[in-house]
């Protein structure tokens, strides 16, 4: 694992490494050197596996993190390849080529956070929502309960209390 | 009368005349040359007027006051002024075409015309062997001068090789002459048939000598590398005159020396003959220039008529009328054919297309290839005829098969050649210009084939009745053929109500017959019904359409085996010009064709093995023969079974059919087909059944038949194709018939009876509805059809009907046909032929929901929601035929009664009738109380549903459950592709194509082999001149040298 | 020593014959065949000699001997007829050379071969 | 598809188009043109009608047959469905009630809301429930159903299933387990038995209402306002 | 023949018998499959609530003429087979209309409400009715071979295609069935039989969770009423078809009730036993074994 880590260190500019167990890293990495470093690690290094990618929205620093996570099936190790991307007009280059299911990904995400990827086939389709029309709901300044309030007919359910202040407004009236 | 000397002292006084002439004035100069040319053609005809009409004795006539030997002498008999008419008629008609290109190379080349004319006169007449060396000299001379004279470029090449070739054989010739006049004394040929040289000790050689140079003359195969290139390179006008003249010439000099060497030399003309025509015909199959394809043509037949000049001691007296017939039927169509490529001016096959720009010069090429098959009403075809009956008196089978396969092979290049002149594109590089002089030779000859074909005919045993009305009636309408389609079609479904009324007078007690016309006529009307729906001209379709029924017709009422021959070929050519019309059906056209001419070589041979058995023409031969008895029976029915498409020679019909034009499909489909079917019938009733070798044979086609209709139903079911699904389902069905009357039981012969009448039925309501609907539609693909029930519920309603027919279901009239059928198969005991046919008949379900279902089912295409229903002049035929279906389902005892009794004369009696209840030994069947108990029920739970459903919503086709989805567009909602997928991987392996694997395989090998063949042409004049001394040395070897 | 001239004849035919098959020029296959010619001659009028009589003319002997001391007159005219054919195809194939020359500047029959198969 | 792509935030101003509902011209064999209109020309659009409802000793024997038969659509269309398969087996053995799986909504009257329903789900749901043959009837399963339940702020769960489509019984529970819906079963009987049970009808007569709140949150609506 | 009115009452009789028959019949099969698995199952009486149920429905869509014709060619078939059949052995009552025709007549007969509901299923425009009735006819056409094979064998050994001299021929005893003195014939017929039930393994036509239900995937409401009233009549006059061809004939109902009921289970019996054979296997099975058998059940006689 260590030697791998070595073996890319010297090869890209990693930034950040978080080594979480010994068979589980994530390097952080240049938008720009994210791809290739994939397919190193596919070609190179074993990885051929890819589980998933995934985004985070770290709406305070103004940038999504893109999370692909490889898995190397000889010796059971994982690899996570973050990189960080603007948060406005939000585009990755797109890795269809390198595994099909990464379509698959790259829509969901395109979807969900609005990241573009041009190339990807597909990627601008309907994935799980249909027809949506609002902000892409996985950003964190889309209000999810607002939305639901404002659309789905919320039923006006009971009165409902804070159970301790009304066990005490019940057991101590004066207080 | 003009002494024929004068031929000799014109034409050559005018070519010295000419020689006067100044080089410039050639319009004289040509004047005279074809004054010139008249009048030696003037003075031969008179003479041929003289022996004909007034019946003449032939004439000697002799030079320079001596009698022979010491001096030259001439002939003018019935044979010498028939032949030298020819070939001053195409020595004049060649002057007349050439008129051009001769007033451009100068007076020198009309002179050497003249005197190449001129010297195959003498050639015919003289009965002087030096005189014939010479004037053969005269003739290649002048021929080599021709070609210097008026061509250029690589014709000086093919002049060289022809004089060096000649030259070696003229040396030789020379040798013969000496030796034989040192054995007997004399240059007169009659005095040296006379002598009996091959009695005289080395006389053999002399013979020998004589024979191979005058065989090799007439360019035999291989040795004829020489010749071909003349034909290729020269000018067309002259290659004709070469072809019909000098081959005419050459030939008669044979004939005049046979007798020098006796009985014991000719069957090397036989051999020599049956290798040249095998072997160039061949070779022509791979050419791709047509002079070249004419040039291997014209010594092909060349090589025939060697051949039959060889067997001329077999053929007895009719040797001249088989010879004559077919070497008009050679000059006229060769010389016509050069003339038509000097016109046409292509140097490929493909360009040939452009006559169809002038439809009646496609006419003529049509007949000119016509008359070189053999196909009736030219000369050829009684020539041949004749000959293979001959032939077959004489036991002499291994002639007639190389003569049929050699004709074969020779149909195998030439309609190829037909085919691209009908259907490939005009080429827009080449254009033709109407030029008198050229036109007028080939409509001469064309004219002469026909003329000359009627007045043959009488001459055959048997020919004399052949009804030439209906041919007639035919050539009318190729004379209205500019008329509008409404009046054409409204007077030949007049004409043809007529004879058929007339017909039926004469049927009168012929039931079989007499279905049959219903069959043909009737369904003639109705198709042609069809026909009103086209607008335009629709240029040669009567004219076809009516000859293929003129020739249905003459089937029917031939009496005699050559009347029913001729008939049948008449009814092929007509059909093939029918099923060509189609906008791809070119490569099914031909090879429809093939197979008929195949086929119709076997019914000829047949129809010899009958002739010879008991030299009785009539039909009635076929009861009794004697000679290669079950060979005879075989072949016949093989013949008969390629128009019925049996397995193995089915090929041709999913393309045939399934490319003709919508209303032709019905036509060839639902009658044509029937007329194998009365072939057969015929051939089995005279057969009978207790012969040793036909009870095998019939069980030998009940199991084609059995395996017939699977794989033409399995066949049908992978279809996509409607129209290829009905053909394949035709294939399928026309098996049932085959094995039905294979048989040969009362039952056996009903079933195949009420097959074909609903075959007739349901077939042809199938082919005019779902041809409708392809047209209209603008596709053959069903997949791209569906839910056309909205938009054309009649077509619908006739369509499930005809299915209903097939599938056999009950109360409909296919189930009679069924019902008969299993009785028939259980009492004659062919249980698993039973069993095979009983598993294709459910098979027949699959392709008829295929069909029904992807065409009126399901959903309807965005592109055709405006569709309407289809013309209702098809649909009127197709009521009126389902009408028919309607009585004959609801009263089947009343058509069926009277077939049984008419068949109880030729088999014993297993089905009676109690009114309308029918009986075997098995069981019983009543089609009226069925039609009635179901008619019954039907309508009392329809009345049922329609009492309990009330309020019912009428959705439109996308509202269906779709699994929670909508389908988004038909043509993804609607199933039909490969449909059947996974019955196919179950038994798809039965559907391996083998048959068109081995046909495509054996024209493979065909082709290949004559490939190969064909590189000892390699062009060097050395080697020509090689295969010359080669041919010399093996023949010499072979007749002499004892090998 | 009619036999000599028959077989030096027939030698002459078969010289001719093996100079049309195996000469590449065409002028020599013109010649080959003219030898070829010339032995079918010599051949033809050996044919028709009989030793020890003269030459039909009948200027020499006088009719009433002609016909028991001259030789057989035909094959001798036929002779003549056949030289000057000879003559004429000889010319005609000199003119053939003389045009295929002009065609392609060869005399090489290797070079004709444009039309084939 | 009218995506936006460029603009951030992705807020769309107009409403969603279907490509599949485009007019779209094709090209027939005789060359005209032809203008397709796909859920005019493909789909009816006639509103449904009422259906009387009788009353008397022979529509109350019926109503007893419909209630004794009652056929149930095999969609599951939230987790809900997994409490379905148990009722076949021989603990629950609900063919006991004459009720029975079937595979198509043509031949069901039952139609059992098995837990939340997305907005996606929802459009499926409501084409399969105007495709059932009336009288039919909706079984809503689970809290989902009634308030929305765990998913009660999600984005793309609804809240309440009577705005979108007539509920006659609901079982309450996250999850009920397969006695509550044997129960529920029953109660059903019960109101059809007594002819109670006609809320088809009611969709009908309230239909602009029901499609109203459907269309307002199935965006890409593609279908025809009734699935016939 | 006779069209008498008498005639017609006493076939409608037959008809409803039968029909009664049927129904409980498919209900008896149920509970025997749900009692195989532990369950009770439906009420004896769950058929007739269902089809009155699916006769009272308030809304109904239909697809067009075909669509609406399509049940009633196919409970024509039904029927038909009924009325063609000797349904009880020497009775004039109840041997139907049974004069018009032999055993061929009713081997054909199947097809029409085959195409019935081929032909109504298609306008339905669902693609799974059009799979579902390329798979049953593919099924059908190798069903019928071993069928046939059985007809042929039985026509050689009775020297008749008559259902009433079949029947003749086997009485006088359990001995004298077909059953015994032909039994690869029987066998033959009773597996193609498995196929014509169309219950699991060959049950792919209606393969209710892969398309659901296959052809009649359109219908419902008085159309599958009409469906499923031909359902019960004609498993009872198939059954009565192999019961007179292989195992006696009935000489009375109660004779006709056991036979038609332990032919009809046999199908059931295997179909819970074996799961479904995909087209391609089912295809090639029925060309297999059976057809072998059919086979040498024919050779047997040569």
């Amino acid at each position: 694992m260590q030697k791998i880590i070595q073996d890319i260190e010297s090869r890209y500019s990693v930034s950040e490494k978080e080594i979480r167990r010994n068979n589980l890293c994530f390097l952080t990495i240049p938008k720009n050197q994210a791809i290739s470093l994939v397919t190193y690690l596919r070609d190179y290094q074993g990885y051929s596996a890819f589980t998933l990618l995934t985004a985070v929205d770290w709406i305070e620093e103004g940038h999504f993190q893109l999370t692909y996570l490889l898995n190397n099936p000889t010796n059971y190790t994982e690899i996570g390849v973050r990189t960080m991307i603007e948060r406005d007009h939000a585009t990755m280059e797109s890795a269809h080529h390198l595994w099909e299911s990464m379509q698959t990904y790259q829509r969901e995400l395109k979807e969900m956070f609005g990241i573009d990827f041009p190339g990807s086939p597909r990627v601008d389709e309907d994935f799980i929502l249909e027809g949506w029309t609002d902000i892409p709901p996985y950003r964190r300044d889309f209000d999810t309960k607002k939305y639901a309030e404002e659309t789905y007919f919320p039923r006006p359910g009971r009165e409902t209390n804070d159970p301790a202040e009304y066990m005490k407004s019940k057991l101590f009236p004066n207080d | 009368m003009v002494a024929p000397i004068y031929i000799i002292a014109v034409a050559l006084g005018l070519a010295f005349l000419l020689g006067l002439l100044k080089s410039s004035s050639t319009n004289l100069g040509s004047l005279l040359m074809l004054a010139g040319l008249a009048f030696i053609a003037f003075v031969s005809g008179q003479w041929l007027y003289e022996f004909l009409i007034n019946g003449r004795a032939t004439e000697m006539i002799f030079t320079a006051g001596f009698k022979p030997p010491f001096s030259i002498n001439l002939r003018m008999g019935m044979q010498e002024a028939l032949l030298t008419t020819m070939i001053n008629a195409a020595g004049l008609l060649s002057g007349l075409y050439l008129i051009d290109t001769l007033k451009k190379t100068g007076i020198n080349s009309m002179t050497v015309l003249l005197v190449f004319v001129m010297s195959l006169n003498v050639i015919v007449m003289t009965r002087d062997i030096f005189n014939l060396f010479v004037f053969l000299e005269i003739s290649s001379i002048a021929t080599a001068g021709l070609v210097l004279l008026s061509s250029k470029g690589n014709a000086f090449q093919a002049g060289m090789k022809y004089l060096i070739a000649t030259g070696i054989i003229s040396g030789l010739f020379l040798i013969g002459i000496i030796f034989s006049y040192l054995y007997a004394g004399s240059l007169n040929i009659d005095e040296l048939n006379a002598a009996h040289i091959m009695d005289i000790k080395g006389g053999a050689i002399a013979i020998f000598i004589i024979y191979v140079s005058v065989i090799l003359e007439l360019k035999p195969f291989p040795a004829n590398g020489w010749g071909i290139d003349v034909y290729t390179a020269a000018k067309p006008g002259f290659s004709a005159l070469i072809s019909s003249g000098t081959a005419t010439a050459g030939l008669y000099v044979a004939y005049k020396l046979l007798p020098l060497g006796g009985e014991t030399w000719l069957p090397y003309f036989t051999i020599i003959g049956a290798i040249t025509f095998i072997g160039s015909n061949l070779m022509g199959t791979r050419q791709q220039n047509p002079n070249r394809l004419l040039g291997y043509s014209s010594i092909s037949q060349v090589g025939l008529l060697l051949m039959i000049l060889g067997l001329s001691n077999q053929l007895g007296d009719n040797t001249l009328f088989i010879a004559f017939s077919i070497l008009i039927s050679h000059y006229a169509a060769k010389a016509g054919l050069f003339w038509l490529s000097g016109i046409v001016k292509s140097q490929n096959l493909e360009g040939w297309a452009v006559l169809r720009k002038q439809p009646f010069m496609l006419f003529l090429f049509g007949t000119f290839i016509f008359a070189l098959i053999g196909f009736p009403p030219f000369p050829s075809f009684f020539g041949k005829w004749q000959l293979i009956m001959e032939l077959a008196t004489q036991e002499n089978y291994l002639w007639m098969t190389l003569i049929l396969t050699g004709s074969f092979i020779e149909a195998i290049y030439l309609f190829k050649w037909l085919g691209f002149a009908i259907k490939l594109d005009v080429p827009s590089n080449i254009v033709m210009k109407f030029e008198w002089n050229k036109y007028l030779p080939v409509y001469l000859m064309a004219l002469t084939l026909y003329v000359i074909g009627f007045y043959v005919s009488p001459m055959v045993e048997g020919g004399a009745f052949i009804n030439y009305i209906p041919l007639l009636f035919v050539l009318a309408l190729f004379a209205l053929d500019f008329l509008p389609v409404f009046v054409k079609n409204t007077i030949s479904i007049a004409g043809i109500i007529y004879y058929m009324v007339d017909l039926f007078s004469q049927l009168e007690n012929d039931l079989m017959r007499q279905i049959f016309a219903v069959i043909f006529l009737g369904g003639a009307v109705l198709t042609l019904m069809a026909g009103y729906n086209k607008k335009g001209t629709r240029a040669g379709f009567y004219p076809m359409a009516l000859m293929m029924f003129a020739g249905l017709t003459g089937i029917i009422e031939a009496n005699s085996m050559l009347e029913f021959f001729f008939s049948w070929e008449i009814m092929t050519a007509g059909s093939y010009f029918l099923i060509i019309r189609g906008k791809r059906s070119m490569p099914h056209g031909y090879s429809y064709m093939l197979f008929s001419i195949g086929g119709a070589y076997a019914l000829l041979f047949g129809f010899a093995l009958a002739y010879a058995s008991g030299l009785d023409t009539t039909i009635a031969a076929l009861g009794h023969i004697t000679q290669l008895t079950t060979l005879a029976y075989t072949l016949l029915a093989v013949g008969f079974m390629t128009k019925t498409a049996s397995l193995g020679l089915h090929i041709w019909l999913p393309g045939a059919h399934g490319e003709a034009e919508s209303d032709v499909s019905p036509m060839v489909s639902a009658i044509l087909l029937k007329a194998g079917v009365f072939g057969l019938m015929l051939l089995f009733l005279y057969m009978g059944t207790g012969t040793e070798g036909g009870d095998k044979l019939l069980y030998v086609l009940g199991w084609v038949g059995a395996l017939t209709t699977l794989v033409g139903n399995l066949g049908a079911v992978f279809q996509e194709d409607a129209k290829r699904l009905l053909a394949y389902s035709s294939i399928g069905q026309l098996g049932y018939i085959l094995f039905a009357v294979s048989i040969m039981t009362q039952l056996g012969w009903l079933a195949g009876f009420t097959y074909t009448i609903n075959h007739f039925m349901f077939k042809a309501i199938l082919f005019l509805v779902i041809g409708g609907i392809v047209v209209k539609l603008g596709t053959h693909n069903m997949y791209e059809m569906g839910g056309m029930i909205k938009k054309m519920p009649f077509s619908f309603i006739a369509v499930l009907i005809s299915i209903i027919v097939i599938g056999g279901i009950p109360p409909l009239s296919g189930f009679a046909g069924k019902w008969l059928f299993y009785h028939a198969i259980i009492q004659k005991g062919w249980y698993f032929q039973g069993a095979v046919i009983f598993f294709a008949g459910i098979i027949a379900f699959l392709y008829l929901f295929k069909l029904i279902h992807s065409v009126f089912l399901g959903q309807l295409k965005d592109n055709h929601r405006n569709m309407k229903e289809i013309s209702p002049w098809i649909l009127i035929p197709s009521y009126l035929l389902i009408i028919g279906i309607m009585i004959f389902s609801a009263f089947p005892q009343k058509i069926l009664q009277p077939i049984g009794e008419m068949l109880s004369v030729y088999f014993p009696e297993s089905l009676h009738w109690e009114g309308t209840k029918a009986y075997t030994s098995l069981g019983y069947w009543d089609g009226t109380t069925i039609m009635i108990v179901v008619m019954t029920a039907f309508i009392l739970l329809l009345g049922w549903l329609v009492l309990m459903s009330k309020k019912i919503k009428k959705v439109e086709q996308f509202n269906i459950v779709y699994a929670a989805e909508r389908p988004f567009r038909p043509e993804t909602t609607h199933v039909s592709y490969n449909i059947y997928a996974g019955y196919k991987k179950a038994v798809g392996f039965l559907v391996t194509p083998v048959v068109e694997i081995f046909w495509d395989s054996m024209s493979a090998l065909l082709f290949d082999f004559a490939g190969w063949l064909r590189r000892i042409y390699s062009g060097n004049m050395q080697n020509y001149a090689l295969h010359v001394v080669l041919f010399i040395v093996v023949f010499y070897l072979i007749a002499l040298g004892g090998l | 020593m009619e036999y000599i001239i028959l077989i030096s004849g027939f030698l002459l035919v078969l010289i001719g014959l093996w100079g049309i098959l195996s000469q590449k020029n065409l002028i020599k296959i013109i010649l080959g065949f003219t030898v070829f010619n010339t032995g079918i001659n010599i051949v033809m009028v050996t044919v028709g000699y009989v030793k020890g009589k003269t030459a039909p003319i009948l200027d020499v002997i006088s009719p009433e001997e002609a016909l028991t001391s001259i030789v057989d007159p035909v094959p001798q005219a036929l002779v003549l007829t056949a030289i000057v054919i000879g003559l004429g195809v000889t010319a005609l194939m000199l003119v053939y050379a003389l045009k295929l020359y002009q065609d392609k500047k060869t005399l090489d029959i290797n070079n004709f071969k444009d039309l084939k198969w | 598809m009218e995506k936006e792509n460029k603009n951030i935030p992705l807020v769309k101003t107009k409403t969603f188009i279907n490509p599949e509902n485009e007019k779209r011209s094709v090209t027939a064999p005789d060359g005209s043109i032809i203008e397709i209109d796909p859920i005019k020309d493909y789909f009816c659009q006639d509103r449904p009608k009422e259906y009387k409802v009788r009353s008397g000793a022979v529509e109350k024997f019926l109503n007893w047959a419909r209630a004794e038969s009652l056929w149930v659509l095999g969609f599951g269309t939230g987790c809900g469905s997994i409490e379905i398969p148990p009722l076949v087996t021989p603990r629950f053995d609900m063919y006991r009630y004459g009720v029975q799986m079937r595979p198509t909504p043509r031949q069901s009257n039952v139609f059992i809301i098995s837990g939340y329903l997305s907005v996606k789900t929802l459009k499926r749901a409501i084409r399969s429930y105007e495709q059932m043959p009336s009288p039919k009837y909706i079984i809503a399963l689970g809290s989902c159903t009634i308030n929305g339940g765990m998913y009660w702020d999600s984005y793309n769960t609804i809240n309440r299933l009577d705005h979108y489509m007539p509920v006659d019984v609901y079982i309450a529970g996250c999850m009920p387990r397969p006695e509550a819906l044997l129960a529920g079963f029953a109660k059903l009987k019960e109101l059809i038995k007594a002819g109670k049970a006609e809320k088809a009808n009611e969709y009908v007569r309230n239909l602009d209402w029901y499609k109203a709140n459907q269309k307002k949150i199935i965006k890409d609506w593609n279908m025809p306002d009734y699935n016939w | 023949m006779d069209y008498s009115i008498t005639k017609f009452l006493w076939t409608l009789l037959g008809l409803f018998i039968v029909l009664n028959w049927g129904m409980l019949m498919s209900s008896t099969m149920r509970r025997i499959g749900a009692r195989v698995s532990g369950r009770f199952g439906i009420p004896w009486y769950q058929p007739w609530i269902d089809l009155t149920k699916l006769y009272s429905l308030k809304s109904q869509v239909s697809h067009g003429a075909m669509f609406f014709l399509g049940p009633v060619f196919r409970l024509m078939g039904g029927v038909g087979i009924f009325l063609f059949l000797p349904i009880i052995y020497g009775s004039d009552h109840w041997s139907n209309y049974s004069f018009s025709g032999d055993l061929i007549l009713i081997l054909y007969f199947q097809f029409f409400g085959m195409l019935g509901m081929a032909l109504g299923a298609g306008e339905g425009g669902h693609p799974h009715s059009a799979i579902g009735i390329s798979r049953g006819l593919s099924q059908f056409t190798t069903i019928e071979v071993p069928m046939t094979l059985a007809v042929i064998s039985l026509a050689i050994q009775y020297q008749t295609l008559s259902i009433s001299d079949i029947v003749a021929a086997q009485q006088g005893g359990f001995t004298t069935w077909t059953l015994w003195t032909n039994p690869l014939a029987t066998a033959a017929g009773m597996l193609s039989l498995l196929g014509a039930f169309g219950h699991s393994p060959f049950n792919l036509v209606k393969a209710p969770n892969e398309i659901p239900i296959g052809p009649p995937t359109e219908y419902h409401g008085v159309f599958l009423g009409v469906l499923r009233t031909n359902g019960a009549i004609l498993h009872v006059a198939e059954a009565a078809l192999f019961m007179n061809l292989f195992f006696g004939g009935a000489t009375n109902w109660v004779e006709l009730i056991v036979k038609t009921f332990l032919i009809y289970f046999w199908s059931v019996f295997v179909g819970t036993v074996f799961p479904r054979f995909r087209i391609e296997q089912s295809v090639r099975w029925f060309l297999k074994v059976p057809t072998i058998i059919g086979i040498i059940a024919i050779i047997i006689f040569l």
